[in-house]
C-alpha cells in the first residue's frame, strides 16, 4: 500500500456515522473510498452541495456538477445544491463535522500553514479558512515531511491559514493530537521507531502513555 | 417592461474602470456569452469580483489573459496561472478573500448590512488592516459588504420577468451577486414565458434582474 | 439513521426552562401537533423565540395563554391580547427585535458570525444598550446572534433524511431556525422518501434536521 | 369619496411602472385598488413573497398563504415565495422602491412614530423599522389629525420608529414633503384652505411657491 492510501485509510476511521465531511484536494479526497460500510456519510462540497457521489464514466460528466477542485463529480440521491452564501454558512456555523486538509506547515498549537508560499505560490485560500475554522474537527493529512524537511513545527513560518485549529495530524507515521501541552504522539506506523518519527517532527513530541500501532 | 437585450446591448453598458461581479465557480459556469463578448469589446482597467479566475481559456480566465482587469477581489487564482504572473509583475492587483468571507461581504451589501463579524481569518493576513470588534469575550474580524456596478450572473431558465432558476453546482455566487449591484443581467440558457416556474422554486426574484440575454447552451 | 420519532418523543426531548424557536407567521403555519402537545404536556418557563405570538388560540398562542412560556423574544404580538397582559403584568418578559433584525440574528447564529451591522433601530429604544460601530463614516447597530437549545419548524414535503420543502408564504423564518438550534424537529406534511425531491428543489438540507415526526396536512 | 380612498388614490399616484412596493396594514393596503392601469407594480408581503394578488373569494383561501396582517391573499403569474431572511434582504438592502405605512406622529425631521404607546398599546414593530428604514422611498398615508389632535408635530412625543426616515406625507388635506429644511406643503386639497391645514399641523409648513390642489 503506498503512503497517500495509508493515510487516507487512517483518516477514514476518524469518520463517524451521520457525519458531514468536507475534504480537501488531492490526498484527502482519497478518503472517500475507505468509508466503513456500516457507516454513512455526507460529503458537503463548497462550491454549493452536500451528497457528493464518486467522479461518473467517462462520458457520463455533467456541465452543470463540478466539485471544488473543477472535477465532474456526481450526486447521491438526497444530496442538495445551494448558492455559496448557504454552503459556508453550513461551514462556518459549526455545521460540518469534520474537515479533512493537507498542510505546507501545522504546528504545536495548532497553527495551519497550506494556502501560499510568499514570492512562490499564491493560489489564495478558497473556502480553506472558513473550513478551518468554522469545522467541528479538523484532520490535517500529509505526508510528515517534504522533501526531508519538517512539516510539523514548533512554530509556522509561512503566512497562517488559521491560528489554534487544528485537532489531529494523520501522517504516514503517526496520528497526533494537538493539546494545550504540545503535539502528542497517540499511533505509529510500527515500521518507524519513535525516534524516527521525532526526528522528522520539528516540535518536542509528546508520547502518549497509551501509544499504540495504528490499524487500518 | 421587456427586460431581453441583446448581447451587444448588455456588453454597452459596461465602460472601462467598472466594476463588474461575475458568477460561477472554476469557470461552472461563467456567463460565456456576455463574457465573451466583454473580452471581443476591450473594455479595460475592470475590477473584477469573482469566485476565482478560472481556468486561462475558460470564461472570466479570459479576461485576465486579455489583460482587461486592473484589480481582483476574488478568493482562488491557483487554475489560472497569467492571473499570478500579472499579480507578481505588479500589473494586476490582487485582494484574496476566504470564500466564505467573499459570500458574506457580496450578500451584506444586498441586505444593506454595514458588516458581518466573522472569525475566519483572525491571526492572518487577511486581518491586516481591518477592525476588530469583540462580542461577548471573542474576537471577530470586522468585514465590510462589496458592491459592484453591474453583475453578470448566469441561470439556466429565466423567465421575462428575471425570475432565475439555477441548475445543480453553477447556482454559486449568482443568487448574491444579483442583490449586490446597480445593474444585474443574466445570461439564460433558456427563457419562458411569465408563469413557467413555479412561484415557490424561483431562485433569484426577478425584481433584482435588470436584463435577459440569451445564452449558449 | 432513522430520523422518525413519535410527537410523544419529540416532545420529551423540550425541558422546563429550554429556549425553543418555533416557525411560522401569525399562525401560518406554526408546527401545530407539536405545539399542542406542548401545550398539553405543560412545558413551563420557555424562552420563546418566534416572529410573533400568533393569536390567542392558534398555535404558539395557545403556549401564551397558557402561561408556558417566560421570555419571549419576538417582532410582533398585537393579535394576541394575552401577550400584552402578561407583559404588563410583569408575567412574562418580552424582548421586542425588528424582523428583519430577528431574521438576521437567527441567521448570524446559523452562518457563525458573530454579528451582523444594521442601520435597523438606530436612534429608537431598539438601540438601548447596544453597541454602535461607525463603517466609513455610516453608524450601524451591533446586533448579535441568536441561538435556540430547540428549533420546532414545519415543512410541507420532507423526505426521511430530513431535506425540507416549503410551501408558499409558510416558508417564512423556518429555514433560519433550522441553522440555529441544537436540535432541530420538523413537523412534515408528507413525507416522502429519500430521492424524491429534486437536489434542486430542498429548501432546508437535512443536515440540519434531526427529527422528524408526521403533522396532520 | 371617503377621505380614506382619497388618500389612497393620490398616494397611487407616486408609484412607477416596475417598482417594488410594500403596503403597510389598513388605509395603505387600500392602495393596490388604485394603480394606473397602464403601470405595472410587484407588491412585497415581508412575510415572504413578491407578487401580491388580491383577497380570493370566499372558500377559495389557501391555508399556506397570508399577507403580513394574517389575511389570506393570492400570488399574481411570475410571484416568487421566499424566507424571512430574503425577504428582509429585500426590504433593508434598498430593493423596495417604495414603503407607504401609517403613522401614529411624524415630525418636520422625518422621524416617525408607528409602533407603540407606552403603557397602553404595544404591538411590536414587526416589519416597520426596517421597512422605513431600507425602502428608497418612504410615504406616509394618515388622516391628518386623530380626534382633533395633531400628528404631524415639531418633534415626536412617542417611542420612535427611525429617525428621519419619511419622504412623502399625504393626508386628506394635502401632500407635504419632509425637507432640510422642514416640512414642504407641495400638494392640497382645494376642500381646505392653508390656514386650515396649517391649524391642523403640529410644525410650522413652509408652503411651497408652485403649491398645487391635488387631483386624484
Amino acid at each position: 500500500m503506498d503512503e497517500k492510501e495509508y493515510i487516507a485509510r487512517r483518516v477514514a476511521k476518524e469518520l463517524h456515522d451521520g457525519d458531514v465531511v468536507n475534504l480537501g484536494i488531492g490526498l484527502p479526497t482519497m478518503v472517500a473510498n475507505f468509508i466503513p460500510e456500516d457507516i454513512e456519510i455526507t460529503l458537503q462540497s463548497e462550491n454549493g452541495f452536500l451528497g457528493m457521489g464518486p467522479v461518473p464514466e467517462k462520458g457520463d460528466e455533467d456541465p452543470y456538477l463540478v466539485n471544488a477542485g473543477g472535477i465532474h463529480v456526481t450526486v447521491n440521491p438526497g444530496g442538495v445544491f445551494f448558492d455559496s452564501a448557504e454552503s459556508f454558512l453550513i461551514i462556518r456555523g459549526g455545521h460540518v463535522n469534520a474537515t479533512v486538509l493537507g498542510a505546507l506547515e501545522v504546528d504545536e498549537k495548532g497553527n495551519l500553514a497550506n494556502w501560499m508560499v510568499p514570492g512562490k505560490m499564491v493560489p489564495g485560500m478558497g473556502g480553506a479558512m472558513d473550513l478551518v475554522t468554522g469545522a467541528k474537527k479538523v484532520i490535517v493529512a500529509m505526508n510528515h515531511t517534504a522533501k526531508g524537511n519538517h512539516k510539523i513545527l514548533k512554530q509556522c513560518t509561512l503566512p497562517l491559514t488559521a491560528v489554534n485549529a487544528v485537532d489531529l495530524i494523520i501522517t504516514e507515521m503517526g496520528v497526533m493530537e494537538v493539546s494545550d501541552k504540545g503535539i502528542v504522539l497517540k499511533e505509529i506506523n510500527p515500521e518507524f521507531t519513535v525516534e524516527q518519527v521525532q526526528a522528522a517532527t520539528g516540535a518536542t513530541l509528546i508520547i502518549a502513555e497509551d501509544l499504540k500501532p495504528i490499524e487500518i | 417592461m421587456n427586460k431581453l437585450i441583446s448581447v451587444e446591448e448588455a456588453v454597452n453598458m459596461i465602460q472601462d474602470g467598472m466594476t463588474i461581479m461575475v458568477g460561477g465557480f472554476l469557470g461552472c459556469r461563467n456567463p460565456y456569452v456576455l463574457v465573451d463578448a466583454l473580452v471581443a469589446k476591450g473594455v479595460k482597467d475592470i475590477t473584477l469580483i469573482a469566485n476565482d479566475t478560472s481556468f486561462p481559456e475558460i470564461g472570466i480566465g479570459k479576461l485576465i489573459v486579455n489583460k482587461q482587469v486592473k484589480k481582483l477581489i476574488s478568493s482562488h487564482i491557483g487554475t489560472n496561472k497569467e492571473t499570478g504572473n500579472q499579480m507578481n509583475s505588479g500589473e494586476l492587483e490582487v485582494e484574496l478573500v476566504p470564500q466564505g468571507t467573499l459570500a458574506e461581504r457580496i450578500r451584506a451589501a444586498g441586505a444593506g448590512l454595514g458588516g458581518v463579524l466573522t472569525p475566519t481569518g483572525l491571526g492572518t493576513i487577511v486581518a491586516e488592516g481591518k477592525d476588530i470588534i469583540t462580542v461577548d469575550g471573542r474576537e471577530y474580524l470586522l468585514e465590510k459588504p462589496l458592491r459592484a456596478d453591474i453583475a453578470l450572473i448566469v441561470g439556466a431558465k429565466v423567465d421575462k420577468k428575471g425570475n432565475v432558476r439555477y441548475k445543480k453546482a453553477t447556482r454559486n455566487f449568482n443568487p448574491l451577486m444579483a442583490t449586490a449591484a446597480d445593474i444585474v443581467i443574466v445570461e439564460a440558457d433558456e427563457i419562458v414565458e411569465v408563469g413557467e416556474i413555479d412561484p415557490d422554486d424561483v431562485m433569484t426574484p426577478g425584481i433584482f434582474v435588470n436584463y435577459i440575454v440569451g445564452g449558449n447552451a
